[in-house]
């Protein structure tokens, strides 16, 4: 068993075995980075398949299916495509931001996706900050974005462009707060302390992730909306609202340009969901003691693929806000609720050596009710539903 | 109107075409007022209201004529003040196919044809609007179960179009097309009874002068039956879907409110107009074909949004289904086509003549005036979408450009009719 | 020093030269940021990932972000095509060899400088969130206070007055 | 290797390729398989493509239900409708925007001819006219299976394709134009009413040739 789990462990040190000792440590990394971006890239494409499969299977239609077996090969022949693909600059865009825009659209979320453990002893590189240094590149996918947007000159683009930025500087308020709050619970902004810390089983059985907590169910709902929001997924994917703004910042961008970035966009999405998992479903750890005997690595990439089918249900059921919609949820709920969340972890935290009894019941009623009138006061205050009331239609005979 | 007037063929001409001497007419003669009713205030509409200071710089995009979700080829001129529209200027005629211009060259049967490309979701509605303009100029009467096909058809159509318009709504709003899909499926139903009928899917080409074209296909009765019967099912699926769902209400509370006294005084028809609250329904007013004889409801909105016309659709569908299943029920043997009408040479007398229907997109109406001869000597239509469409200006000033977007949904065109 | 340094060093001042030299505001604004990743790099070198992570997410994520935000909401007017340079440019060289001269001055004559140069992996966290929550807590807070006055006040400079809104037409 | 040895080779069974036969297939296939079309419908006919990409006929199947709303994304453009005279410029510009290698269908009687409208001031008499078409799909509108019929055409047509010697799809020819110029309105008529390029004016049966 443990064998299984450390395969990749021990196969990448055999191999880095095999060199000079002063050469060990630069091929040490070569293969970390090789297999990050070998699969990641290898996921992109079995994402976008099972996106068009997905979404084939809600709208009661078969999806692709004339290439290889179900359609497998079908993200192989659009990656064909696209390197085959003329790459137009237009003549009036900036030439050298118009093409390190796709370059600086990926860049980042590789880096972004080394820090996240994939299993046990798994991560390319642990950072002291890791946490920080994940949403640091974030930030600089916003840069990436802008570049895009005004480098191919085009009116779309650059309205795409603001539309994007705007909406991630709002949402990586709530998101950064929210991985704080489990930094704050752990005491260490390092992902590989934070999977160590949900260490453990309630009463011998179900695991201690954070997301079993009050606050950190509250956190767990509050990243995964700013997550979607993030990754510019719908319903709130404003950035290339296809039906209003064609495709935003991406709309002069043609064959392997215009991959970039969908691949820049499926990774960030991946880094999201991985984020997700260190930070409150225990990461590569299982949810039961008795489980534990799948590999961990298998654990991760299991919870990626829920996560992947989780956005693909939501892209082929919801529609889009508006973006002013989007600005007033982000500001007017999302980030009083993080906030106050945590409150709920200091309450949770202060009630931990409560002698009371029934102190586990005392302490849920306490830091989640907290959270559940939070949100009630704040759902009333924001819901349209609420805000118009119901509507009668008169009948003429 | 419909009779042939007694004086001679080229006076009555003139004064139809607008030939005539301004004095030659008699101002003195008393005017027949119509019947008193709900009145409305004129509201000057200001045509181009002043752009208002803007806060920031204001950016003009040119939405169209190839864009997503102008549903065809329709450009919209907006200058934007941030997202805020301040400004919307409408671009039409990126498919005027001339089509009144080709009526007056072609006979009175070869235009039939032609109105099915006129609003290419609802052929049957059209070709009922111009066979009806054309029994109007001819005098002609149409047999008791043709009217009972008419009727079946027609509210098929409309059961097409409203659900087609709600997909289309809902993926202008970014659904990534599953009502679509949903309201596809249910076409697909219908068409397959359609081909069946007339032997095409979409251009159907199937009413004629004083009746229809041939006799239903045996089982088509049943067939119909069934999809009337299941479509209940499908509304519920759509609004359990939809009516309830929150983005949805956000997006569409509020979004592009149509004053009624705008909507009348703009000409508007059809569920726009009803969303507004105003009881106007043709089918109750004028009661053309056996509509008389059917027990349904005119749903009427209160706020005259977006989320008012989207649920004017939804209602009306199951008013239609209720038309449906009674003609389906009351339906009677015998001819569909009035064995007197020669349709090959067809020659109305000398006159003018306007048929209107209520179309699932609003008044359609077909004004013809005959010289005699084969061909009609004017050929003209009162396209519902194009006159709705003239208040989009008015309720998009202030949104956004996405709000833009949903409202041109609502307002449902097809661009065949608006341009033609 | 090492290689990586030379190469993260020339990096950083050729991108801030650029930042300095190209006639584009926005070239100018990216090159910027291009410095910004150099100083980031350079912490990382020297093993402060804190420091770089936070020096990312604040000035790329931020302040650039900001920078740019400004430069698309006032394009155009006679910013495009000029130089960002002093204008006077003996005033601009006598600045800027003022505060090289002063930054160098401050390194030689600091008592110990080598001893100042930081061990690589040495910035722990920890340590470096109990200085700010014990020592300098009171700074801390002062500087938060500042920065939220600013904010109320930016907010409140933005704000449309009622009577300056154009009349409903 | 020479044509006739590979010939009786599989005949015994044994399938020869070279690099160059290999590099011709991955080309070819990745085209074929990845029609990403423009999101542009003129007219009726796109209704029936829209129907083409819902539920029952599903042009997903052929990976080509990606409908890209911006040209710079699009390989296939599917001139479904009819085509004005105030719209052709704006169809050849759409066109010309597309990265290549590009494909056009015609869909339907309006864009192959003018169909019925064809006597009007205003209706241009065939896209191809002004475009290089690859497909035509007669229908007035096509039926959503004769969409499907034309696209599989289109993906045997790129299959066939040699990438070397004098048969070189357009795209491939170092010559041969990947833009067209675009028409502007005349005072009668486009300016110019056809592109000889790609429309060398045959002489038609009675004598119309505009």
């Amino acid at each position: 068993m443990n064998a299984l789990d450390q395969l990749f462990v021990n196969l990448k040190q055999a191999i880095v075995g095999w060199f000079p000792g002063e050469w060990r440590l630069g091929v040490s990394v070569v293969i970390s980075a090789a297999a990050i971006v070998g699969v990641y890239a290898g996921l992109f494409a079995i994402t976008t398949w099972i996106e068009r499969k997905g979404l084939g299977r809600i709208q009661n239609r078969p999806g692709p299916n004339r290439v290889g077996p179900f359609g497998l090969l079908q993200p192989l022949a659009d990656g064909l495509k696209a390197l085959i693909k003329e790459d137009i600059i237009p003549q009036r865009a900036d030439r050298l931001v118009h093409t390190l825009a796709p370059i600086l659209a990926v860049v980042p979320v590789i880096l972004a996706l080394a820090v996240i453990p994939v299993g046990r002893n798994m991560v390319a590189v642990d950072l002291q900050a890791g946490l920080i240094f994940f949403f640091a590149m974030g930030g600089v996918k916003e840069i990436a974005v802008f570049m895009a947007g005004w480098g191919s000159r085009n009116a779309y683009s650059l309205l795409g462009s603001m539309r994007a930025i705007a909406q991630m500087i709002s949402y990586e308020m709530p998101l950064v707060l929210s991985g704080l709050v489990v930094a704050m619970a752990v005491g260490s902004l390092s992902l590989v302390d934070i999977i160590e810390a949900q260490a453990g089983y309630y009463g011998g059985v179900l695991a201690r992730w954070h997301v079993f907590t009050p606050w950190g169910l509250a956190g767990f709902l509050l990243f995964l909306v700013a997550a979607t929001a993030e990754a510019n997924r719908t319903p709130f994917d404003l950035p290339e609202g296809e039906s209003e703004i064609i495709a935003g910042h991406m709309l002069e961008y043609s064959g392997f340009k215009y991959a970039l970035f969908f691949l820049g966009e499926y990774m960030g999405l991946f880094g999201m969901s991985g984020l997700a998992i260190t930070l409150f479903l225990g990461g590569w750890r299982a949810p039961f003691s008795f489980l534990e005997w799948i590999p961990s690595w298998m654990w991760f990439f299991g919870k990626l693929f829920a996560f992947i089918a989780f956005f693909v249900w939501l892209r082929g059921t919801l529609p889009r806000l508006r973006a002013d919609q989007l600005m007033e949820f982000a500001w007017k709920f999302m980030l009083p609720m993080v906030l106050l969340d945590v409150v709920a972890l200091a309450l949770w935290q202060y009630t931990a050596h409560w002698s009371v009894p029934l102190a586990g019941l005392w302490r849920w009623v306490l830091s989640g009710g907290l959270m559940f009138v939070a949100y009630l006061g704040l759902a009333r205050l924001i819901s349209p539903r609420r805000r118009v009331g119901p509507r009668t239609y008169r009948f003429a005979e | 109107m419909s009779k042939p007037l007694d004086f001679d063929a080229a006076e009555q001409l003139a004064m139809a075409t607008g030939d005539v001497e301004p004095e030659q007419l008699d101002h003195d003669a008393p005017v027949s007022l119509p019947p008193p009713g709900p009145r409305y205030e004129a509201v000057p509409r200001a045509a181009s209201p002043a752009i208002p200071e803007p806060e920031g710089e204001l950016l003009e995009v040119s939405v169209g004529p190839h864009h997503p979700s102008t549903h065809g080829v329709f450009r919209m001129n907006v200058v934007l003040d941030g997202e805020k529209i301040v400004q919307l200027k409408p671009v039409f005629g990126y498919l005027h196919r001339n089509h009144e211009k080709l009526g007056e060259q072609t006979t009175y049967l070869g235009n039939m044809p032609y109105t099915d490309r006129l609003d290419y979701f609802c052929s049957l509605s059209n070709n009922w609007a111009y066979a009806l303009a054309v029994e109007k100029l001819a005098g002609l009467k149409v047999p008791e179960r043709a009217e009972y096909i008419r009727v079946i058809t027609a509210e098929l159509t409309r059961l097409v179009n409203h659900s087609s318009l709600v997909g289309f709504l809902l993926h202008d709003m970014g659904t990534m097309g599953t009502p679509l899909m949903y309201a596809f499926r249910e076409r697909e139903k219908i068409l397959d009874a359609f081909e069946a009928l007339t032997g095409a899917r979409m251009m159907c080409n199937y009413h004629r002068f004083g009746g229809c074209r041939v006799d239903l296909p045996p089982g088509w009765l049943d067939q119909v039956r069934t999809i009337v019967d299941n479509f209940p099912r499908f509304i519920d699926e759509m609004e359990r879907l939809l009516s309830e769902n929150e983005v949805l209400i956000a997006r569409t509370h509020g979004v592009g409110v149509l004053p009624p006294e705008l909507a009348v005084n703009a000409g508007v028809t059809g569920p726009s107009l009803r969303a507004s609250g105003i009881n106007y329904d043709l089918r109750k007013v004028d009661r053309y074909g056996i509509y008389d004889r059917f027990q349904f409801r005119v749903p009427l909105g209160e706020k005259g949004d977006v989320y008012d016309r989207y649920m004017m659709r939804i209602l009306e569908m199951r008013e239609s289904v209720k038309i449906l299943q009674q003609a389906l029920r009351d339906i009677p043997e015998g001819p569909v086509i009035d064995p007197k009408v020669r349709l090959r040479n067809f020659t109305p007398p000398v006159g003018e003549a306007y048929g209107r229907i209520e179309a699932p997109k609003g008044e359609l109406g077909f004004y013809l005036i005959s010289d005699g001869s084969k061909k009609p000597y004017r050929y003209r239509i009162r396209p519902p979408s194009f006159i709705n469409l003239t208040v989009l200006e008015d309720m998009c000033r202030g949104h956004t450009l996405a709000d833009a977007v949903i409202i041109l949904g609502a307002v449902d065109i097809v661009l065949g009719e608006v341009d033609r | 020093m090492s290689a990586t340094f030379a190469i993260l060093a020339t990096w950083t001042v050729l991108a801030a030269l650029g930042a300095m030299a190209l006639r584009k505001p926005v070239h100018a604004a990216l090159s910027l940021v291009g410095a910004l990743m150099g100083v980031a790099f350079t912490y990382l070198n020297l093993g402060a990932e804190f420091i770089t992570a936070v020096q990312v997410l604040v000035y790329v994520g931020a302040v650039a972000i900001l920078i740019v935000f400004v430069l698309q909401l006032t394009r155009g007017e006679g910013v495009e095509g000029e130089s960002l340079a002093v204008q006077p440019a003996s005033l601009g060289l006598g600045i800027a060899l003022l505060v090289t001269g002063g930054l160098i001055a401050a390194v030689v004559f600091l008592p110990d400088w080598r001893a100042a140069w930081p061990e690589k992996g040495d910035v722990a966290l920890k340590r470096l969130g109990e200085v700010l929550m014990n020592r300098y807590v009171v700074a801390l807070e002062a500087i938060g206070l500042l920065l939220t006055i600013a904010m109320i006040g930016a907010v409140l400079i933005a704000l449309k007055r009622p009577d300056s809104q154009p009349p409903e037409s | 290797m020479d044509p006739g040895l590979q010939n009786e080779l599989s005949k015994r069974g044994i399938f020869t390729t070279t690099w160059q036969e290999l590099l011709r297939f991955g080309y070819n296939w990745g085209r074929k398989n990845s029609l990403w079309p423009l999101n542009f419908g003129l007219a009726c006919c796109a209704i029936e493509m829209i129907a083409a990409s819902m539920a029952r006929f599903d042009i997903a199947r052929f990976g080509a239900e990606v409908f890209r709303p911006s040209p710079r994304q699009a390989d296939l453009m599917i001139v479904a409708g009819t085509v004005t005279k105030k719209m052709a410029p704006l169809v050849v510009r759409l066109y010309n925007q597309m990265p290549e290698p590009k494909y056009v269908i015609a869909m339907g009687a309006c864009a192959i001819s003018g169909g019925p409208f064809k006597q009007g001031y205003n209706v241009l008499k065939g896209i191809d006219r002004f475009l290089p078409v690859d497909v035509h799909i007669p229908g007035c509108p096509p039926r959503p299976e004769a969409l499907l019929h034309g696209l599989i055409t289109l993906q045997k047509l790129i299959e066939a394709q040699e990438i070397h010697g004098p048969n070189k799809p357009r795209h491939l020819q170092e010559t041969a134009p990947n833009e067209y110029p675009i028409p502007r309105y005349g005072r009668f008529d486009l300016d110019p009413p056809k592109n000889p390029e790609v429309w060398p004016g045959r002489p038609l049966p009675r004598g119309e040739n505009k």
